[in-house]
């Protein structure tokens, strides 16, 4: 059998192939949820789950976190604030309640860890070392929480020195998602390549504050919060591409994909698979409208598979 | 697959008061639109603005269902909601199917059918853009009440100034009790000085608005152990409980222990127990 | 003459008093140009210059620049992506050519200066000692042009010393004109007020990047540009808050402001006065409708004075 | 204050080829309009969009004017271009008062009629969009020329498939030469092969369109040693000067030196002189 028919076997959409591999992981297709806008049991209320490439979970600690104060959520010019600070009901919580009934799912399992001290992070790793999820994203990015996550990725000797450690403890493929909160995206990027990183999920949010005049207070109880959504694109799309250009593992790319070809504009960037975050807050569905999308421009433009895409830059 | 996004047709669109608007919808476009609009009183849908600048949909409580056709009433606070009351007949609107947990009848009413003798009064008490869900919620009662004497459905219901749905859910509630803040109409008070003046006994109680109010309510029914439902509001994002943007905190046993548990006001809620809900905060 | 009496004389609305003042010079109004968005002829077809609080010219070097290649501009979610690449005729044309017509009208003159070394700055700041120009604002953060801009403002040590040299050339106040794209920008504004800087005006543009999936190839040919607009407010909004607790000289906020609610955002927290920039190339007249709608705004809640504004915030 | 952005009225919108869209609009609206809204041909107007997403102006030249109306034609290839094309009569929109240089015919007239025995003929060449422009600008020339037999005015116009505006450009031109490059109507070639068959004897030349067309007809006017007047795109910000987004190289003598001046295609332009433009980029 040649490749072609392999390719027709494979996907159900023609001879499109939609495969991506990651860290010796296969994802039927690069649409993954990102981090914190999913939720098995409501998003599933909206599309066949299985439709994803992966799932990748909200930010899971070592114990529970409590999070922030509501106002959490505010809305600004194309994009939104949030403000969650990483609330989550602990690794073993996790493990128990949830990962089963995400398991009963197709797609990839990707667990989001978060931490305070690299301890915690480490600890968290172990934890699923023996379980059935298929990799790891280290959030090292999260400018919600106070008593961490920013200072990690905002340093590239702290990120280095997360992803030595975090190496260590994990069996699972890592991905250390990068905030772009930094002067220099491609510094960190390659301080955790060095240490061993199995591959690249960027960007986190950026760092935002909305004040409500009206009432002369931030709109957030905690004052500041992430802006995710499409105002911040063309940051995203500029560190994907920034950064495939200085390492070689691969990437998960995010921010602001709202269609099918904001996802192919990260491909073009060099990603190699893409979250879709915010958007999917808005339209329950667009993952799965968004993968149609991206099919619906393979096939106008004959790419058969993401790597021609990919390559396709001139 | 159980919830849509879908386009709804604007029927009509009408000021009912100062910056107070009602809007009628056609939710028949949406395929198998009579299954998914088998709304419960105290949901809420989500509208999608048409301004691009507005990303996050906006929550409205669904004030009154009949068949394929909605009834909301917003008032006009910002951008997404002025917008809103730009729409005209005929307008197209994305709005999501029904969405949370609505008031909680049928164990009542279990509750209530076990001793066909005892005389009950149920109340629902509202302040404000707490009303609007009111009515839909007041139909779906008096319906189950039907001809039924021993049961008795009094409204209190709170204004700043004017007042509005006052005929409409005069027409389900076999009592209408209105108070205004500025003494416009009705009681000069809020709606709680109105309850205590009255001072008639309730067995249940059904509320909706502002915090403050659901709190004191939610004391009060603690001292005279009559149970309460609540429905809160909260700043969202995604309206369907994917961004745990609209947490709020409840008292929950598990395995025998009273613990605090952070539940998503959109999809636990908006409804909950006045005894569930932690206020404090 | 009361207090009173003297803010109903200089105003001509009722009794507001919109002026402010920056290193010891005074501007009628808030309301200025943001630097490379501002022509007097073409923009003064369409409103009254002498409206405006001070003009913020566009950069201007010591030789004269080329810029980059077209396409130079880029449009975006909620923004648009400029690689103008400080295009300009040199210090010398500025003065002969371009500062008379400029000393025409009544408001301040702020003249933005860029260079490719700290050299270069100081000789470019030299020239206008001797000039009417009121104020310099040194761009140490365009992230266009790849010889320099970028490296100082996203360095501490060398905005220091970019700060120190300019400070000892020029007989002007100088205001430091700070990047987004760094880690911590409150480090940065601290460096600089160390170093004598009289003011800080921040943000310059986010680096981004938009690619024509179409025709598969950066939209701008310069591959990344500024990203500028409503999109990028949050982020602006939050800086000048943190710079405003960190540093005590006077801050220009800039970033998005597209209505005069945005500008009581910006002034709310912490800025003393504010810049006009892409609103002003979609709406040639925004800066005179902001200014009215900053007005309207004062009228409303009883506000009479922008330091009012500035401390209202709870 | 000599420019404004003001509110027009859809007066129709209709589909007049593949893609490709004739809008009428009434700028009575603004107070002074008919003072701003002397066009002279080879201006264009800033459109600014709806949808909130797109913050830019869209550029689009000004084809035909009329009293208060005008009429732009332009092809669907983006969002700005997809909304416009989905106006209907009656709605609002909002555009700017004529931008930018339009062609320069008055030092051609006063040379024509310098010598009043010389017979002249003027050629318009335009491709694909460019041909619009050329419509008010055939207009403007024809009223010059009024009933003068020695002055003749000829268009070759280049579309792709197919053809339009031939019939409006027929009105004011003594002759109009059609290529399309697929052959479907008139000369199957490119405009400029097509006016190398004609061999007319050209003295002046208008032209607007595709950037490799403009070079070559400004080599060819070169070699003739003919003036050229061509009118150039460019991806815009402001579209009125104030951003420096649109520059284009062109060779300007100053103090008796020939320099290289960057010019804005928005203000400087659209309309430069063949040989005033530095092709080579
Ligand atoms: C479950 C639920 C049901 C609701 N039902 C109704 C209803 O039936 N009728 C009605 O008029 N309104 C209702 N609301 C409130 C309504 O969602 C907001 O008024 C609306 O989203 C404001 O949108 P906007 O764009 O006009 O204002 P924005 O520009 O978004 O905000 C303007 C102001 O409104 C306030 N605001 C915005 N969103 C909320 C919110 N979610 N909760 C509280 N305050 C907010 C803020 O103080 C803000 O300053 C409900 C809210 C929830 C969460
Ligand atoms: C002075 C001037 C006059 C013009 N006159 C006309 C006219 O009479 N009729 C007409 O149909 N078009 C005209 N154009 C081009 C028109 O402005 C663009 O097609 C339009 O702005 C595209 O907007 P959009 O949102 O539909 O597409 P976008 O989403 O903005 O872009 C879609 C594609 O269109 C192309 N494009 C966008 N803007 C430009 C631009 N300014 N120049 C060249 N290509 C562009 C790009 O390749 C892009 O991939 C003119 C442009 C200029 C500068
Ligand atoms: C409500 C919300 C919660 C988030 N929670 C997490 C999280 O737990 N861990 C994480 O790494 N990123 C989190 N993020 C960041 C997103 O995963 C994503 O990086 C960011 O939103 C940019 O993508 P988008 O613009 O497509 O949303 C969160 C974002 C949002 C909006
Ligand atoms: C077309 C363009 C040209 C600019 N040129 C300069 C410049 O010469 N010097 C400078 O300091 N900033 C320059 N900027 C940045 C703006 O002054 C401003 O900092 C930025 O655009 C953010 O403000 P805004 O969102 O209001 O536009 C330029 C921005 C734009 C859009
Ligand atoms: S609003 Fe997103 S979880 Fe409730
Ligand atoms: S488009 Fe802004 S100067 Fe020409």
């Amino acid at each position: 059998m040649s490749k072609q028919d392999l390719n027709l076997d494979v996907s159900k959409h023609r001879n499109l192939d939609l495969r991506v591999s990651i860290a010796g992981i296969t994802l039927e297709n690069p649409i993954t949820t990102a981090s914190g806008t999913f939720s098995a049991k409501e998003s599933g209320a909206f599309y066949d789950i299985d439709e994803l490439g992966a799932i990748i979970t909200k930010g899971v600690s070592i114990a529970p976190w409590e999070g922030n104060p509501t106002p959490r959520i505010a809305e600004t010019y194309g994009g939104m604030l949030n403000s969650v600070g990483l609330q989550n009901p602990g690794i073993d919580s996790f493990i128990k309640e949830e990962l089963p009934y995400l398991r009963t799912f197709g797609p990839r399992i990707v667990v989001n860890v978060v931490g305070k001290s690299i301890g915690e992070y480490c600890s968290a790793v172990e934890k699923l070392n023996d379980t059935e999820v298929d990799m790891l994203e280290i959030n090292i990015s999260c400018p919600n929480i106070k008593e961490g996550g920013i200072s990690f990725g905002a340093d590239e000797k702290l990120a280095a020195e997360l992803t030595r450690e975090v190496r260590k403890y994990s069996k699972k493929p890592i991905l250390m998602k990068l905030t772009p909160n930094v002067s220099d995206i491609t510094e960190i990027a390659r301080a955790v390549e060095a240490e061993g990183a199995d591959g690249i999920s960027l960007i986190n949010t950026l760092l935002g504050m909305k004040i409500d005049i009206h009432n002369k207070r931030t709109v957030l109880w905690n004052k500041t919060g992430g802006l995710s959504g499409p105002a911040i694109k063309p940051v995203a799309v500029r560190m994907v591409y920034q950064v495939r250009r200085s390492v070689c593992i691969p990437i998960i790319g995010l921010g602001g994909i709202m269609t099918g070809e904001d996802a192919v504009e990260f491909l073009m960037a060099g990603a190699d698979a893409v979250s879709i975050g915010t958007a999917a807050l808005i339209d329950p569905t667009a993952p799965v409208r968004i993968k149609s999308e991206l099919i619906g421009f393979m096939n106008r433009y004959g790419y058969q598979n993401l790597q021609q895409i990919r390559e396709s830059m001139l | 697959m159980t919830k849509k996004i879908i386009e709804a047709q604007v029927i009509s669109n009408q000021k009912i008061a100062e910056g107070i608007f009602r809007i009628t919808l056609d939710c028949a476009a949406a395929a198998d639109a009579t299954e998914s609009f088998n709304a419960k009183p105290g949901q809420f849908i989500n509208l999608y603005p048409r301004d691009k600048s507005m990303l996050l949909p906006r929550p409205i409580s669904i004030c009154f269902t009949e068949r394929n056709r909605i009834t909301l009433v917003y008032r006009v606070v910002g951008n997404g909601t002025r917008e809103l009351s730009c729409h005209k007949e005929g307008d197209g609107l994305q709005i999501s199917t029904p969405l949370g947990q609505g008031y909680h009848i049928e164990a009542m009413f279990e509750a209530i059918n076990q001793d066909p003798s005892d005389h009950k009064t149920i109340a629902l008490v509202a302040g404000g853009l707490g009303i609007p869900p009111m009515l839909e919620l007041a139909k779906t009662i008096r319906t189950q009440i039907g001809e039924d004497r021993r049961i008795k459905l009094i409204a209190f219901l709170g204004f700043q100034e004017k007042a509005f749905l006052i005929e409409e859910l005069s027409s389900f509630c076999h009592e209408v009790h209105v108070a205004t803040e500025k003494g416009d109409f009705g009681f000069h008070g809020t709606v709680l000085e109105l309850m205590e003046m009255q001072n008639i006994v309730v067995d249940y109680y059904f509320s909706c608005g502002p915090k403050p109010m659901l709190k004191a309510l939610a004391a009060h029914c603690h001292r005279i152990e009559k149970p309460l439902q609540v429905s809160l509001e909260e700043r969202m994002g995604c309206g369907y409980g994917a961004c745990v943007g609209c947490t709020c905190k409840t008292k929950e046993e598990k395995d025998g222990l009273m613990r605090v548990t952070p539940k998503k006001v959109c999809k636990d809620g908006p409804v909950f127990f006045g005894e569930e809900v932690i206020w404090s905060e």
